[in-house]
């Protein structure tokens, strides 16, 4: 089970955490500018085949985490370490879909999520094929040929969805990946993302910001505070069966109970975050 | 003897100008071809150039103004005139027609605004020792390089120079026009007695002391050809000239070009050597002006081999 | 605009600026002539020259002596501006040391230097495309070098996560984000391309454009100077559109710029 | 890489090229000098001849007069660049119109222009001015074009749903937007500037660097024309400086590229 | 109320809807390209003080609409007129917050939302007096001076919903404007746009992924069809009782009623969607 893993994440001689940010700090600006402190210092490990989900109030730090993860941006303080190795430069395991718009403008829907896998030295054929399959997955497979100008929103973000997952990466840092989709692709995004982690173990961590999204997909939720020196405020196990039925898991009362009382403790946060100042 | 080399390559600073006539006099008359030689002639802007092209080892003979010769020796370059083409220079000084009744003798030029072909070069050096002459240093008036001769014309006739000093078809142009009014003509034997006490060699062929010992029978060759061209033009009448050259050069006003001609007949030489008094005069014009030759000693045998010339009077019928 | 519209425009700017000039050289407006025959030709007479000029056949040999050095200008100097772009672009340290004397070397008067390529690369035509290289080089150089440091660092760090290496990034990520950069400033350089080459000949040469004005330019045969230049503006029209056909096909992905409403 | 360090690395860079230079000219390779001391004089000449030019003083007036040409010329050509490059940008028929006029325009070898400018302009420094603007002009407008086209579609989109009109969006879209664009091109042709003011006055005046160049080079003396182009290059490097300064103070919103882990 | 003016809307003598398209087809494409037909002739009023929800699955043209009532698409049938009178060139009486980021980099967050007074010719000081208001209002006051790349996600969604409705717009044209917020915020921001329609009464076409949230602010939800030729499928009028509190009408019953008629309705479509395939 997946759970047991997760407690046994500190015990002696067990496998080092996929990624682990010990005492993470991260502070933006500098030089010229006034230094803005967005990250407190943070411990956050993942385990191998966990699943974490990140939910705070917007603007506390959440991408700034997965960027350290990702190995974008340093640390002020602190270690970042994957799979037990410290991190010198780009994370090279990890898979990241980036809260904005990252596909290549001038390649298409297909080009960029072949490009994905040519770049590992997939011959162009190959990896054609597969960047087709995985177009079908997300629902665009009708939309091979389009420029990224000429895609919606939502279509967008779930080629950028399949140029991450083609790739199998051993982590995947998830940063909203369905917050332009509606419920229903939603869910079945969701399932899919859920069969993959299932099928290969990776590591996720997964910036949402709808809760019950966290909860239907995470092994863990963990909460952040409002920023500035946004810390962790609270780390939920969520101990629904596996596997699970994206759509079904909601009508089951443990999500409720563990819905609310996460909600609760962030509904807090936000409150004060509305308020929040930077230093 | 046949030329060692067939193939040569001939530099000169704007060919179209009178100065180098005999060049393509000899062109057009195909005089380098009885010679058995392919000459490719480069043109350039201006004779500064076509020597670099020669030093640089682009060309391999250069028409130009024999005073590069002394300058070269002075610089170690052994870089020799094997045949005269133009005995004066060629240059005239006119003052434009606002100034002309003013002017009485060299010493007005003082103040003037005086437009040169380019800073430094013979057209300047000109009017320097016409400065000199009067008790004046080349300070006492300010000196404009107005490049090309459209340029010159322009500046004359916007009002902006005093005075020039410039070469044909310039002269004859602004002087027909009424534009200038000549006071110093180194066009004719007089004017350049007047001002020289001499003859004053202008353009001449010059090659590398290098290729005179490794080809000698090419630079006879060349200078065969254009000691041929000298001694048609000296026959010639301007109307036969007008009809050589080609017709673009004819200043779209084949008369004007006739008069130009006309003009600058008698500087073109007639026996294609340097006269002793005249490599002398240069030298000490040039040792008057340039601090950098002041000091130099060169040897104006030289400057000058008479070998080809003299061999040419033989051949050439 | 439809073609043939945009066409009767083009033609009709033409015609008004050939009208004005020829008005301007023969007609003398309060006894003097705003462009006079002696600096400006007719356009009659220029176009009767140039017809000569295609004539008499002697032309052709000019043309392409002037193209070759052109394009080969163009080409050596947008490669190698593209290569040091990039490569400055990537290479920060490299980028800060050398500034100062690319900036200098920019700054050099190319008439100046004309007797050094003479010297290194004979009187042929290399030298004149070397003239050609140093203009064409910084502007391309200059354009790259920035339009490499505009790319989207959202888009870069995607690729990078991707495991792309410099090459890889090269030729998915600089090269056609850079692109737009790259064609704008060879739209400019088509032309300086050929300013250097004319340059070239004009200073000493045996063949080529430049060469013919240079020469008709010494016996004030200005209808000669105009016939050349518009023979030389006619032919950067002709590079300009085969850099616009390549710039179209590599730039397909581009959104239409939107249909003012 | 810090300030001190790099310094060093510039003077290293300096000191190689001089070595290599003074070694070329100096000691002959297998018979033949690299650089032949009549083509490319010493370095320790020519250091000596900028230095008694400046003790000299004469120096002075001629530099002020092509620093005043370079930086009209500058300013002209630029702003001109930059009205025309907005111009076109926006009124896509007028570009489609005298998009070939222009680009011939740009084709013209201004060697050969310089006659009709000092006709029009007379010998003082205009017609040198006249002669860096065609070549600024030219660099500024495509880029600028360029820039005002590469403006983001959206914020346009939504700048102009706020109501802005023309000179609104200009002002706050547009000249943002197209500001690194610009300032690339002004890199560039702070240098063809210079280039400009120089060849006109090589061409014809009676001060300036570049009638000390051609004066020299009339003699031959190439220890002199290096020294002009010495003190040239340390010019241009004075005004580019003046125009990162501007370049700093105007994008300061610009993300500062990520720091490379 | 406002439910009595939506049902009058096709009255005799009635004021003309604030926005009509009628049998507007869009259509992407065309020249060289092929021809994508996302929208079908369709025809929606959304009347003087209308809230009008559109949902739909991702790609089917929710933002195509948006911009042919911005005015920023030419539809290729079907007019559109604001007020009564046909639409040429922009909508100048619409706020339109787009669903792409649409700040300008080179304004701070202050700037970007006074300019959109000082355009309108309100004097600058003014104008940063409102602006500061209206970003304290998003919960933005200490952000004031932060470039929009130095702001995350969430906060420049904001920093755009501030400059659009601090011009108080006749009709507010919305694209997933709360898309990046956290459910805190959301329900925040609702209230705050609710407060401001209930007092100047605007005509409001908001595109959302989610039904509660359409449910809770609107007048009336529309959904549309997945496309190509996506067209309108089903117009539900929200008859819950104003004013409403965003976040307690959730428990309405008649909420729950709503939600599910929407939802059905809403999955059959995208279930369809995501098989979808352009013509
Ligand atoms: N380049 C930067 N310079 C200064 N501050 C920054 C920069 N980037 C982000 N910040 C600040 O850091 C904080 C955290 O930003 P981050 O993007 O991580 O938030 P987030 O949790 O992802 O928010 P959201 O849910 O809105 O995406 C924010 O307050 C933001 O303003
Ligand atoms: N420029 C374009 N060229 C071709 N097709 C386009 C273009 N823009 C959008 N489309 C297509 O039109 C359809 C509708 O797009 P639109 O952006 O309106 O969708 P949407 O409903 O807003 O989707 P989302 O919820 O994902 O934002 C999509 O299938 C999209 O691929
Ligand atoms: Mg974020
Ligand atoms: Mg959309």
């Amino acid at each position: 089970m997946v759970v047991l893993r997760v407690i046994e994440r500190d015990a002696p001689g067990a496998k080092p955490p996929a990624v682990a940010l010990e005492g993470v700090s991260i502070a933006y600006g500098g030089g010229s500018q006034p230094v803005y402190e967005a990250v407190a210092p943070t411990t956050l490990r993942v385990a191998e085949s966990e699943f974490v989900a990140i939910v705070g109030p917007t603007g506390c730090g959440k991408s700034t985490l997965l960027n350290a993860a990702a190995g974008l941006l340093k640390p002020a303080s602190g270690a970042v370490s994957i799979f037990g190795e410290p991190l010198a430069g780009l994370n090279g395991k990890a898979g990241y879909l980036f809260q904005q718009d990252a596909l290549m403008p001038w390649k298409t829907a297909l080009e960029n999520v072949a490009i994905a896998l040519e770049v590992g030295g997939v011959a162009s054929s190959d990896a054609r094929k597969q960047a087709k399959e995985w177009l079908g997955r997300v629902g665009l497979a009708a939309f091979a040929d389009r420029y990224p100008h000429q895609l919606s929103g939502g279509q967008r973000k779930r080629v950028g969805l399949a140029q991450v997952l083609i790739r199998h990466p051993k982590i995947l840092l998830m940063d909203e990946p369905f917050g332009p989709l509606d419920a229903q692709t939603r869910q079945i995004m969701g399932t899919l993302l859920l069969e993959l982690w299932a099928a290969d173990r990776k590591a996720v961590l997964f910036v949402t910001h709808d809760l019950e999204e966290a909860i239907a997909l995470a092994d863990r939720v963990v909460i952040m505070s409002c920023g500035p020196k946004a810390r962790i405020i609270g780390d939920h196990t969520i101990d629904l069966p596996r596997p699970r039925d994206v759509s079904e898991v909601r009508l089951d009362p443990r999500f409720h109970a563990l819905h609310k009382a996460i909600w609760s403790e962030l509904r807090d946060e936000v409150v004060k975050a509305y308020g929040g100042a930077p230093a | 003897q046949a030329p060692e080399k067939k193939d040569v390559k001939l530099g000169v600073g704007g060919k179209a100008l009178l100065y180098y006539l005999p060049l393509t006099i000899a062109e057009r008359k195909g005089f380098f071809k009885e010679q058995g030689l392919d000459v490719e002639i480069s043109d350039f802007a201006g004779g500064a150039k076509s020597l670099q092209g020669l030093i640089g080892g682009s060309l391999d003979v250069v028409t130009g103004a024999y005073e590069h010769t002394i300058r070269m020796q002075a610089k170690g370059q052994d870089i020799r005139a094997v045949l005269e083409l133009g005995r004066f220079p060629g240059i005239v000084v006119g003052v434009a027609k606002a100034k002309a009744d003013s002017y009485k003798s060299p010493k007005d030029l003082k103040g003037m605004k005086i437009g040169v072909t380019a800073p430094g070069s013979s057209t300047n050096m000109l009017v320097n020792f016409l400065l000199a002459k009067e008790g004046l240093t080349p300070q006492d008036a300010s000196f404009i390089g107005v490049g090309s001769a459209q340029s010159a014309v322009a500046a004359i006739k916007n009002g902006q120079l005093d005075a020039i000093s410039h070469l044909e078809p310039v002269i004859s142009m602004l002087e027909r026009s009424g534009d200038i009014k000549v006071v110093v003509d180194t066009r004719t034997e007089e004017g350049t007695k007047a001002l020289f006490g001499g003859s004053n060699p202008a353009a001449v062929l010059y090659v590398k002391k290098d290729f005179i010992d490794k080809y000698p029978n090419t630079v006879q060759a060349v200078t065969n050809g254009l000691y041929k061209a000298l001694q048609w033009i000296q026959k010639a009448s301007p109307e036969e000239i007008a009809a050589t050259v080609p017709e673009e050069y004819l200043l779209g006003d084949k008369s004007l070009y006739e008069l130009a001609v006309k003009n600058s007949k008698p500087t073109y030489s007639q026996t294609g050597l340097i006269s002793e008094s005249g490599m002398k005069s240069t030298y000490d014009m040039l040792k008057q002006f340039d601090p950098e030759l002041k000091e130099s000693k060169v040897n104006l045998a030289d400057t000058f081999d008479p070998r080809f010339a003299k061999k040419a009077a033989e051949v050439v019928k | 605009m439809s073609r043939p519209k945009l066409l009767a425009w083009q033609v009709l700017v033409a015609a008004i600026v050939l009208l004005i000039w020829h008005i301007g050289s023969t007609v003398p407006i309060g006894g003097t002539y705003l462009l006079p025959k002696f600096f400006f030709s007719t356009p009659g007479e220029v176009i009767a020259r140039i017809w000569k000029l295609f004539a008499g056949g002697q032309i052709w040999k000019h043309l392409s002596i002037t193209l070759s050095e052109t394009v080969l200008a163009f080409l050596i100097g947008s490669v190698g501006g593209v290569l040091f772009g990039f490569w400055f672009a990537r290479k920060p340290t490299v980028a800060a040391v050398f500034d100062p004397y690319v900036k200098m070397a920019n700054a050099l008067p190319r008439v100046v230097l004309a007797p050094i390529f003479m010297l290194w690369l004979g009187l042929g035509i290399w030298s004149k495309v070397a003239l050609g290289v140093t203009l064409v080089f910084f502007i391309v150089f200059f354009n790259v070098y920035q339009g490499v440091k505009e790319v989207s660092s959202v888009v870069l760090a995607n690729a990078r996560l991707m495991g792309m290496n410099e090459r890889q990034l090269f030729r998915h990520v600089y090269w056609p984000s850079a692109l737009s950069w790259m064609f704008s400033s060879l739209h400019t350089s088509v032309g300086f391309a050929l300013v250097g080459a004319v340059v070239g000949e004009y200073l000493g040469s045996a063949a080529g454009l430049g060469y013919l004005i240079h020469e008709a330019e010494g016996v004030f045969d200005v209808t000669g100077v105009f016939a050349g230049m518009v023979i030389l503006a006619a032919f950067v029209l002709f590079i300009d559109w085969l850099v616009t056909l390549i710039e179209n096909r590599l730039l397909v992905w581009r959104p239409q710029p939107a249909s003012q409403a």
